[in-house]
């Protein structure tokens, strides 16, 4: 620890001495000096007001508020019960009019279907099977990426989404800001924010009480308790 | 103005002469205010200590007199007084080494007075 | 009141002393003179006049008080050198406002005049005039500054001979306007000699002369003639430079002791003053018959 | 007899204030441009951190202005240097003394110093501004204008402490040029040391804590407050008996 802290200095007195010899040679007059600042204060007020000005609603993220997330999926993991998950988004709600007797579910393209899917029954006699993609993640464009879901044959045949990426910029408070407050220090922001930002998806199907549910290998499935 | 600085008499015997010159010439009559010392520091470009030091040469030989706080005037006598004293001092050397030089040259005297009557001296203005 | 004393003033470098045992004093509102050869230690000794540097022994007082870090000094006295350290982003406009703030009896309207005189344009800067010209800009600041002691350390270096005669004589007209006490260093006497009240000669560090110009003027006679006739004359210790002339007649330049040579005079021996410039050249000089000496046995 | 001048030591220091401000006003430049150059280099972020929920992948940028202000604590540092280095060649130009200069100093450090440290705290609000404007999928933490505060008030004391060692190292150095290698070398030398030793005292690391772990701003400001007046005290004691080498 205090050899890489004995090497980060070095490098930082080699900084300084390198960025000294720049300064030392820098030599703007004075009126080319008071025009420069001038405009870089110009620029520094223009951007202060903008930064709190800006509209931050749609994307805000108080990170502080923000739960991990964690827990919460678990016990939902283990009941299967919906309501333990906070700040569900419904990204898309598919209804099939089905009179079957039996239903198999599985992946389409012999891919693991990598949403988790929960299963609530119905009253039996109920005709339609309906499917709900919900996520716990953020609400933004990058992020409605939800899956897509067919009946077929006596199949509900669900479909990994194309594989997004999504990049995100977060920035903290400065380290001279989080040493008096407790704030968020953006170098300790780890995957919880990443996983909190992308939440976790499920699927809920609603079938009939009556109905037969056949799970393929390729899907995973909680029963709601 | 400037004074010869090649000329190796003292910085203020050379003033105290122009002054005497002025005087002598009817620049300065009598009872006239002289120029200051500083006056004169600034017309030879020399330092005013000199010039008052020309000055006071000047009213040792009761040439100028001092009126307090008003500064240094001609004396009455002056211009005779400096006549009298030049023919004395400067034109009797200069005489004797014009003579002088006649002998080492064997002119004779008649020879030397008529060089002298036939110089032509420009008219001073 | 002497503006300017000091008493047994020392400088050492090492084992080199730059000032040696100087014992010295300057009279308010003069002009004096300090004349020494390269190297003869006069921008050391100005520099501990002006407090930049610490005497490593003998005292010096300016205005009574020990110039060295001493604030109510520094208010009072200017040191001028031939190259000052300006800022390098500050035009000499913006450089003459600043020195207006420091010193109390600045003088814009000069300033102003004789930078235009002399051709320096307020928006050029310092770091990009020319020799000269820099000189120039220093001995305006000297100048227009009117400290009541003034001190310029061979302000004249690179500047041509129109510039230096101007500049002596703004230096005369403004000190005939407000005297005071200037000291001015030069390794030569003759441009500067009418201006002097008196002058300092010194040589390796120590004091040669302080003597008014007056006093300097008369100080040694030139003698010429038969060198037997004059080396009875003339005791050896008297001499101060000689000079073989011909077969057996010599110069001699010796320290005038008031002696009445009136009678050798007929003998054929020469008398006359010896020029100011040259006697400060010939009291300094290392050998009494100059660089001939080095000659002598070729 | 011409009247003399007499100066009051603080009216000579504000006169010499308002002179270094201005023969060190290309330090604010050089500011500018270390804190546009962190700037740039922060703006694609120092860490990236990847979520992914089987198909979906989130790369996470984090984003501050922690490389600004280290920037701007180092500019404050050779600020230091410069400004102790120019004060032996400029101030006795004109009328000082070595207290007025040296009040003087300090008082033009003070001023680069808080001005080091708004700008600094301010460009990091710029990065953040530009990022929101330029770059989608943007996510950050509302900086209030307390935050703000705090945060500018932390790095101005930063930049003073910085400053003011710079300028206590640049006397140094002034007073003997010695110094300029010998010093980096003792420190350079000690931190080996302690790089070896390594359950054994670490002077180094004990004197950072000593800043960088006090959570309150105002015992913080008393710490940094304390140090900078060592050092300048320090400062004056040494430059006092220093020669002017123009």
């Amino acid at each position: 620890m205090t050899g890489i802290f004995a090497g980060g200095l070095i490098i930082i007195i080699v900084l300084i001495s390198a960025g000294h010899f720049v300064i030392s040679r820098i030599k703007p007059s004075l009126s080319q000096t008071r025009i420069f600042v001038g405009i870089y204060l110009l620029l520094l007020i223009f951007a202060v007001a903008a930064f709190y000005c800006l509209d931050k609603t749609g994307s805000a993220l108080v990170l502080e508020n923000r739960g991990t997330g964690e827990n919460e999926f678990q016990r939902f993991l283990e009941t299967g019960r919906v309501e333990y998950l906070k700040g569900l988004r419904k990204l898309g709600r598919w209804s099939f009019t089905y009179r079957g007797q039996d239903l198999v579910l599985r992946s389409a393209d012999k891919e693991h279907f990598w949403t988790t899917v929960v299963v609530e029954r119905k009253e039996a006699g109920d005709e339609t099977i309906e499917v709900i993609c919900y996520t716990t993640g953020l609400q933004l464009p990058e992020t409605d990426n939800p899956p897509l879901v067919k009946l077929k044959d006596g199949q509900l045949l669900l479909t990994n989404p194309p594989p997004v990426e999504i990049n995100f910029y977060v920035a903290g408070y400065d380290f001279t800001m989080t040493q008096f407050t407790a704030g968020i220090d953006a170098n300790n922001v780890s995957h919880e924010l990443a996983q909190s930002i992308l939440g976790n998806q499920i699927v809920l199907v609603r079938l009939p009480g009556h109905l037969q549910l056949i799970v393929d290998e390729t899907v995973s499935v909680v029963e709601q308790k | 103005m400037y004074l010869n600085a090649d000329d190796l008499t003292p910085l203020y015997m050379q003033v105290a002469e122009w002054l005497e010159l002025e005087i002598l010439n009817g620049s300065l009559q009598s009872n006239e205010k002289v120029y200051s010392q500083y006056q004169l520091a600034e017309m030879f470009n020399i330092n005013p200590a000199t010039a008052a030091k020309g000055l006071s040469l000047l009213a040792e030989q009761n040439l100028l007199y001092k009126k307090r706080g008003l500064g240094m005037f001609v004396a009455p006598q002056a211009k005779e007084k400096i006549r009298a004293k030049r023919i004395k001092e400067n034109l009797q050397q200069l005489v004797l080494q014009l003579v002088a030089e006649a002998k080492r040259l064997q002119l004779s005297q008649a020879e030397l007075i008529a060089m002298i009557k036939n110089v032509d001296l420009p008219k001073e203005e | 009141m002497k503006n300017v004393e000091c008493n047994r003033l020392t400088k050492k470098y090492g084992s080199i002393y730059a000032v040696n045992d100087l014992t010295f004093s300057i009279p308010e509102n003069s002009i004096t003179g300090l004349i020494g050869r390269n190297g003869a230690g006069k921008t050391t000794l100005l520099k501990m006049l002006a407090g930049f540097l610490l005497p490593s022994g003998g005292t010096v007082r300016i205005l009574g008080q020990n110039p060295f870090n001493n604030l109510q000094v520094a208010a009072n006295l200017i040191f001028i050198d031939d190259e000052l350290a300006l800022p390098e982003n500050m035009n000499l406009g913006e450089i003459l406002d600043t020195a207006a703030t420091f010193y109390e009896n600045w003088q814009p309207d000069i300033a102003y005049g004789l930078l235009d005189y002399f051709s320096l344009d307020l928006r050029s800067y310092y770091q990009q005039l020319s020799k000269g010209m820099k000189s120039t800009f220093n001995v305006i600041l000297g100048i227009a500054a009117r400290c009541p002691i003034t001190i310029f350390d061979e302000p004249t270096v690179g500047m041509d001979a129109a510039v230096r005669k101007d500049f002596y004589r703004a230096l005369l007209k403004d000190y005939l306007q407000q005297p005071r006490t200037i000291i001015l260093s030069s390794h030569l006497l003759g441009e500067i000699e009418d201006l002097l009240d008196s002058i300092l000669l010194i040589d390796a560090g120590k004091k040669c002369l302080h003597l008014s110009m007056d006093e300097l003027r008369s100080y040694a006679v030139g003698l010429s003639g038969n060198s037997k006739l004059l080396h009875e004359l003339v005791k050896e210790e008297d001499i101060i430079f000689r000079q073989q002339l011909g077969k057996d007649k010599i110069y001699l330049v010796v320290r005038n002791r008031k002696i009445d040579f009136s009678a050798a005079r007929f003998k054929g021996l020469e008398i006359g003053p010896v020029p100011a410039n040259d006697l400060c050249v010939y009291l300094t000089a290392k050998h009494k018959g100059g660089i001939d000496d080095v000659f002598k046995h070729s | 007899m011409m009247s003399l001048s007499t100066v009051n030591l603080l009216t000579n220091a504000r006169r010499q204030f308002n002179y270094k401000l201005k023969a060190n006003a290309g330090l604010f430049v050089s500011l500018l441009a270390v804190q546009m150059l962190a700037a740039l280099l922060s703006a694609n972020g120092t860490v990236s951190i990847g979520w992914g929920t089987g198909n979906s992948v989130a790369y996470l940028r984090l984003i501050s202005g922690d490389v600004i202000i280290i920037f701007s604590l180092l500019w404050a540092f050779t600020a230091g240097l410069t400004v102790a280095a120019n004060a032996q060649r400029y101030d006795f130009v004109f009328v000082t003394n070595r207290l007025s200069s040296n009040l003087s100093s300090m008082a033009v450090l003070f001023i680069l110093s808080a001005g080091g440290g708004v700008s600094a705290t301010l460009c990091g609000i710029l990065l953040r501004a530009f990022l929101i404007i330029t770059k989608d999928g943007f996510i950050f933490t509302n900086i209030s204008p307390y935050v703000l505060l705090i945060g500018i008030c932390s790095a101005v004391l930063y930049s003073l402490l910085f400053s003011a060692v710079g300028y206590f190292l640049g006397i140094l150095a002034q007073r003997n040029k010695a110094y300029a290698i010998l010093l980096p070398a003792l420190f350079l030398g000690l931190l080996f040391v302690e790089a070896r030793s390594v359950g054994g005292t670490r002077h180094i690391l004990s004197v950072i804590h000593f800043f960088i772990r006090e959570s309150s701003l105002l015992i913080f400001a008393l710490k940094i407050l304390l140090t900078v007046a060592l050092l300048y005290g320090a400062a004056i004691l040494i430059a006092s008996k220093m020669e002017v080498r123009q």
